[in-house]
């Protein structure tokens, strides 16, 4: 019985197999994304392997065995904590601002046709491309030249100014499938335009929003090299963590990056979480 | 504080600075810097209108008269550079400061932002520039061209000689006659140490003794050099047997000649920053510049006990970290407090314990023997024979002797020093 | 309409005040965001472009005086770096194309419900910060790091081996850098692509391989244009990589930008610097906007 | 032209006007959508524009509900000028052709949105919209999204959403374009019997004439953003005033010829060949004027040579040079010695075709069923071609 149980189940696969043609291309592809995505994680696995690294000394570099003693005291630098805080200050403000006016620049664009547009247009890509460095360095020789005192106030600007191009072009592709008649509707059903914008434009494009919010809190969060120009004596977190290199980057970095990953993940898990479960809720719905 | 900052008169004593051979700077010619874009017509506004006032002795007093102790004091270091511990939360501690506070009542805002001179000078410019306050009342800053800029601009406080005894009484002698500060008006040393070189003997096979051996084919592409150019155009400068106090720019060339041939010969790995002990420390480097504190700090890390450190038989560098107040400081008094303080025997000690640079105090050496010798636990006291018995915390006579400072550069000399050296480094 | 033709002498025009609100009203809207980007990206260029014509160092104070020596100055003593910039950041462009676009295809056309799934595992690691993740490179690549320490062991790399300290990290260090700006354009433009097209070619006679090189590729070449576009202009312009994961005789332009900022405080020379290089690129994107347009880029 | 057919629709008494558009110009640019437009729609009326696209229908349309504003001109609602009202202070609502449904709330709440904007609030709110969405039959589908309806049932819902507010006015922007053939038919009935039951003014745009026929009261052909001919859809199509009216209300055999003058109380047009054909006397016509004649196929019967006609009809002799089957009837392509190819469509009554290919036959109809057409120098040309072939209306 046994025996005979083994041989089907043996049978099985060789006949798909056979039924199948095998071909080398049908596993080189997907071996080779797969490839890449081990690429793109290993500095990843890294980060996160040394954040359990029982390391002595100012360097966490080799590996002395593990321990999780640093997930006990992740904010135990004050100065790195306060980089932190000051980051997420920073990259909120910047978050909040630039979500504002680049969705007013995409409904602009959206709306009308207006002179100037190209050039605006032109701005933005100029503004996306631009590298940083010059970018940066043009910001503070404004910044000195204007005797704007440097620091969070000017992280801010800087911040808000790099953001601004990244959420009116997310917020623009949301609306480009956006019915300009949906708008028109709620303005014939008695709705004034502020309305008309909270009650229909706003919820129908939030999706675009909140993924323009999120990019612009991602980029400010990560940014270095604008941020370092005219941070003055403000740290962020990039900012620390790379003065930190000099010496030896502490595992509390470790651990807080990997909180800052496994925040990620949680996010994205949300959404995708979120998106499945309205779905079946919208089946039901309709269902009803 | 900018209010105050404007009504400051200007000072400059121009000898202070060897081989200085400009005219005096007003401040009105100190800003001009800030008004250079005032071309394109939209910066109109910006600082130009700073007083110009002559010079005048009576800035010491100007200063002091009006400050009083805010129980709050702003101190910029480099980064672990002082004592630290651990609370019961697992929180970093600095206990010396804390003691500090305990005994003055003084609060200290502790950040680690410099890295390096030139950048945290190039930070700090602007906003010195604008009149405006840095945030910080004490900086450590090392003798060489940002010093001398800092002094050149007016940027620092004149300390006011009766608020600091223990300076006075317990420092180095050799600390009170300093080239690049004479008069102690403006600096305390904080620590010094030594330009030399770190090798990891595992690797290298053998003992380094000399500069040359920076040059070994042997060690091709395991050679650390620094990025700063005033250590590694001062080492060169030794390395080749000049003194660089004495060094004119036809030495320099040959010095720059020299390191060349070590870059374009393959054997130099990378021109480091701070982080050439990290890759010291990692093996990327065998041997390397280094500074004589971190291979200490370095070889408390574990697995990494073996790294030396050696003053080459042509000589290393000696240079000094200074406690200075920059102008616009808003809390004068508890600093130069502060500055003073250290200089007492038994927070040196604690300092030198920790620190492993140079002490400026060779009176904490007797204070660390005592708490050897009634130290119980084997291993502390190990390590505090080590540290009172270590040539670089307490450098005997003939160790000074055999280093050179940096060479002292005025503006238009540090250009052409610039250009020369960093067309070696920057590549 | 007898009437009407009586009512006015002239024909009715709506209110001035009405008209004026509904032209003004684009205006209204782009005013906070255009007006930010004006004060904080178009004038600091040209305060930049100013700046880089200006003389003198920084304790004397910089004057403006027309100084071109800047730039003929800043080209001659840094053409080698501007030369790096060019080789490493087109070279990590080069590499992370070859790495994107066969996953980028794979998981467009064969990942089935997986897909989305897929990429997001993809953009994941960008959730870290850049600076851990290169410091992470530096890392892994130590000359006795994870990666190299064992194959040092095993005899099967020779003791002097290294990648770390050479152009090969920095090249790698930026394709893994920016690789989310090739890959995600050139997937959306892969994803865009109609199946009915592949099957259409398919039934026209061509192969798998004839199918990818005459529909497939070229219908999403926009998508590598701009991936093209959007990886190799941070990548030229980048130092953090070059800086950690670099060595002797690999320093960027970048980097000597921000030190004669930063550390030798030149902002003159910078600033000539900056703008060589800013005006580099420009007419580089200008060709491509020419060429291209702009659509596949603001689209993304 | 315009002036004298806008009039021809017969004048409603200015106070029964609930909208009306003076010298209405709207400018893109230079290009011009609609040229100095003059129509009153009455009270009570289901009112459709027709034209090609492009023809500035849609654009008025939206002057009326106040998405465009004018460039000239003064839009009148109930005898009240709001040329400077926007669309959420004007008393008119849209069905709009894509229907405008907000996706992101359900039925329900789309069709309350109106409401609410206007405080109606709580059991108010769900009685109105109860009853809108009985009057659309989609009684039980409040808890739906949009994207959960049929495309029939979307556009009920943008329909009970326009209703329920009571506008004075309903304006349909092609609502039923989106519709299969079947779906539109019915709801077309279904669009009539609603007006009959609210009694709300409808203005509705579409180009396709069979349907505004179907549904008018009046239509306005407009072309170039100028109305072409208003009147009841008998008028327009068996009467039209343009060659696009014309040719654009279904299929017109259309020859060229010159004005006669009248006899025995006809009005003669003598064609370029000479053959004299009779039509409705027309004083407003002078004598020797270049005129056009017209008669739709479906008016037209097919006889052989030898058959000889009754008196008093306009006859063509005509050759045969096609034959169409189309299943409720044959249409049949002739030439003739006149010039142009005439068409003609024969019920199919179970004999075949009438004549086979290449035959010579005569063709006939009433002098009543002949249109006539001015040729004058106003005369647009049709936006559009005109379709060679039209169904029977």
């Amino acid at each position: 019985m046994a025996g005979q149980a083994a041989l089907t189940i043996q049978a099985k696969p060789q006949a798909r197999v056979r039924a199948r043609r095998f071909r080398v291309g049908a596993w080189m592809l997907p071996g080779y994304t797969h490839l890449v995505i081990l690429w793109l994680f290993m500095p990843i696995f890294v980060m996160i392997l040394f954040a359990f690294n029982d390391t002595h000394g100012k360097y966490n570099l080799q590996w002395t065995g593990f321990t999780l003693k640093w997930f006990e005291h992740p904010f135990a630098i004050p100065t790195l904590t306060s980089a932190l805080v000051s980051s997420l200050s920073t990259a909120t403000l910047g978050m909040l601002i630039s979500t504002v006016l680049g969705t007013l620049i995409a409904l602009a664009f959206h709306r009308y046709a207006f002179r100037g547009r190209t050039i605006l247009d032109s701005i933005l890509i100029m503004n996306i491309a631009a590298s940083e460095v010059v970018i940066g360095s043009a910001l503070l020789t404004l910044f000195i030249a204007g005797n704007v005192p440097l620091g969070f106030l000017t992280i801010v600007l800087a911040q808000v100014m790099f953001s601004i191009p990244f959420v009116a072009v997310t917020v623009r592709a949301r609306l480009a499938g956006f019915d300009p008649a949906l708008e028109e509707a709620a303005e014939d059903l008695g709705a004034s335009p502020i309305e008309t914008f909270m009650l229909v434009t706003l919820p129908i494009i939030f999706p675009g929003v909140i993924a323009a919010a999120l990019l612009a809190f991602a980029i400010c969060l990560d940014d270095y090299v604008i941020t370092s120009f005219v941070a003055g004596n403000t740290q962020t977190f990039p900012l620390w963590v790379y003065g930190a290199t000099r010496l030896g980057v502490p595992p509390q970095v470790n651990v807080i990056g990997t909180f800052i990953f496994l925040g990620g993940c949680l996010i994205s898990v949300t959404f995708a979480a979120f998106r499945t479960w309205r779905n079946s809720q919208l089946a039901r719905e309709a269902q009803a | 504080m900018s209010d105050t900052d404007r009504d400051r008169p200007s000072y400059l004593d121009p000898s202070f600075l060897r081989g200085l051979t400009q005219a005096r700077f007003s401040r009105r010619t100190a800003l001009k810097g800030a008004g250079m874009l005032s071309a394109a017509g939209f910066l109109a506004a910006c600082g130009i209108g700073g007083k110009t006032s002559a010079p005048t002795s009576a800035h010491v007093n100007w200063v002091w008269d009006k400050a009083t102790k805010a129980g709050t004091l702003d101190f910029a270091n480099w980064p672990l550079y002082i004592d630290t511990g651990t609370d019961a939360a697992g929180n970093t501690t600095y206990p010396s400061l804390e003691q500090f506070t305990k005994d003055t009542g003084i609060k200290v805002n502790y950040s680690e932002p410099i890295q390096d001179d030139a950048s945290f000078f190039a930070k700090i410019a602007p906003t010195l520039q604008q009149g405006a306050s840095t945030g910080y009342d004490i900086i450590v800053i090392t003798n060489g061209i940002q010093m001398s800029n800092l002094q050149l601009k007016h940027w620092l406080v004149e300390l006011d000689p009766s608020k600091m005894p223990n300076f006075f009484k317990n420092a180095a002698p050799r600390l009170l006659t300093r080239s690049f500060d004479v008069g102690n008006k403006f600096t305390m040393p904080w620590q010094s140490g030594f330009t030399g070189i770190g090798y990891n003997p595992s690797r290298t096979g053998r003992d380094i003794t000399s500069f040359q051996d920076l040059f070994d084919p042997a060690f091709k592409g395991k050679v650390g050099m620094f990025a700063g150019n005033q250590d590694t155009g001062n080492l060169a400068l030794v390395g080749i047997g000049v003194k660089p106090e004495k060094s004119t720019p036809a030495d320099w060339q040959r010095a720059a000649d020299k390191l060349k041939q070590q870059r374009d010969g393959g054997i130099v790995r990378k021109y480091y920053d701070q982080s050439y002990i990290k890759a010291l420390a990692a093996g990327d480097t065998w041997i390397s510049m280094a500074w004589s504190g971190d291979i200490f700090q370095a070889n408390l890390s574990a697995g990494n006990n073996d790294l030396k450190f050696v003053i080459p038989v042509e000589g290393g560098l000696i240079w000094t970290d200074n406690m200075c107040i920059p102008v616009g400081a808003a809390h004068p008094v508890d600093a130069i407090t502060y500055m003073d303080y250290v200089y007492q025997p038994e927070v040196a000690a604690t300092l030198a314990e920790y620190i492993d640079y140079i002490t400026p105090v060779p009176g904490a050496k007797a204070i660390i023997e005592q708490q050897a010798a009634t130290e119980p636990d084997k291993d502390t006291k190990a390590a505090l024979l080590g540290t009172s018995e270590s040539p670089l915390v307490f450098p005997p006579a003939g160790e000074l002797a055999q280093t050179s400072y940096y060479r002292d550069l005025t503006t238009s000399e540090a250009t052409q020093w610039n250009a020369i050296f960093n067309s070696v480094i920057i590549t | 309409m007898q009437a009407v033709a009586a009512a006015g002498a002239g024909p009715r025009k709506p209110a001035l005040r009405v008209r004026f609100a509904r032209a003004a009203a684009p205006y209204l809207l782009i005013l906070p965001g255009g007006g930010w980007l004006f004060l904080f990206f178009l004038l600091p260029i040209l305060a930049l472009a100013v700046t880089s014509l200006e003389s003198g160092d920084f304790i004397a104070g910089f004057n403006f005086d027309w100084n071109v020596g800047n730039y003929t100055f800043g080209l001659q003593l840094y053409s080698s770096q501007f030369l790096h910039s060019i080789e490493y950041g087109g070279a990590a462009t080069i590499v992370a194309f070859l790495v994107a676009y066969p996953a980028a295809y794979w998981i467009a056309f064969h990942a089935g419900p997986r897909k989305a799934a897929y990429l997001l595992i993809v953009l994941l690691p960008f959730f870290v910060s850049f600076v851990i993740r290169t410091l992470s490179w530096e890392t892994l690549l130590a000359d006795y790091g994870p990666l190299f320490k064992p194959l040092k062991d095993a005899g099967l790399l020779p003791g002097d081996f290294r990648v770390l300290a050479t152009p090969v990290a920095v090249t790698g260090g930026l394709a893994y850098t920016f690789f989310p700006f090739m890959m995600l354009p050139i997937f959306a433009s892969l994803e865009k692509i109609d199946r009915r097209l592949v099957e259409a070619a398919e039934d026209l006679f061509a192969n798998r391989f004839e199918v990818f090189r005459r529909v497939i590729f070229p219908l999403s070449l926009p998508g590598v244009f701009a991936g093209v576009l959007l990886t190799g202009i941070p990548a030229v312009a980048d130092y953090v990589n070059q800086d950690l994961l670099g060595g002797v005789g690999t320093t960027m332009i970048g980097r000597v930008i921000e030190e004669q900022f930063e550390v030798d405080i030149n902002y003159p020379l910078a600033a000539s610097l900056a703008f060589i290089f800013m005006v580099g690129l420009l007419a580089m994107l200008l060709a491509y906007q020419r060429i291209f347009g702009t659509k596949e880029i603001l689209s993304d | 032209m315009t002036e004298r057919q806008a009039d021809g629709g017969g004048s409603a008494a200015p106070g029964d006007a609930v909208v009306s558009l003076e010298q209405v110009v709207k400018s893109f640019g230079s290009v011009i959508a609609v040229d100095h437009l003059d129509l009153e729609i009455r009270r009570g009326e289901f009112f459709s524009m027709l034209g090609p696209s492009g023809c500035g229908k849609t654009t008025t349309l939206r002057i009326i509900g106040g998405f465009e504003e004018p460039t000239e001109g003064t839009v009148k609602l109930d005898g009240r000028d709001v040329t400077d009202l926007p669309a959420y202070k004007r008393d008119v609502n849209t069905v709009f052709q894509s229907y405008g449904l907000f996706p992101h709330l359900n039925v329900f709440d789309n069709v309350a949105f109106g409401l609410r904007r206007r405080k109606v609030t709580g059991k108010e709110v769900e009685r109105r919209v109860g009853e809108a969405l009985e009057l659309v039959n989609l009684t039980r589908m409040g808890r739906r999204r949009p994207s959960q309806l049929s495309g029939g049932q979307q556009q009920r819902v943008a329909l009970a959403r326009a209703l329920v507010n009571h506008p004075q006015v309903l304006l349909l922007d092609e609502p039923l374009g989106a519709l299969d053939l079947k779906l539109r038919k019915q709801m077309q009935l279904e669009l009539k019997r609603i007006q009959d039951e609210v009694g709300i003014t409808f203005i509705f745009v579409t180009h396709d004439q069979e349907e505004a026929m179907t549904i008018s009261d009046r239509i306005a052909v407009m072309n170039h953003g100028r109305i072409e001919q208003l009147g009841r859809p008998e008028e327009v199509y068996e009467r039209p005033s343009t060659t696009f009216v014309a040719e654009f209300l279904g299929a017109s055999n259309l020859l060229h010829g010159k004005y006669a003058g009248v006899e025995n109380g006809w009005g003669v047009v003598e064609l370029d060949t000479g053959k004299r054909l009779l039509v409705k006397a027309d004083p407003e016509l002078a004598v020797a004027e270049q005129v056009k004649v017209g008669v739709r196929p479906e008016k037209i019967t097919v006889h052989s040579r030898a058959q000889s006609l009754e008196p008093g009809v306009n006859t063509l002799e005509a050759t045969l040079t096609s034959a169409v089957f189309v299943g409720v009837s044959y249409q049949y392509f002739f030439a003739t010695k006149e010039g142009g190819g005439l068409s003609a469509f024969d019920r199919n009554a179970g004999g075949g075709p009438v004549a086979a290919q290449g035959e010579a036959v005569s063709l006939a109809w009433r002098p009543e069923h002949t249109f006539v057409i001015p040729v004058g120098t106003g005369e647009t040309q049709p936006a559009a071609e005109a379709p060679l072939v039209g169904e029977p209306a």
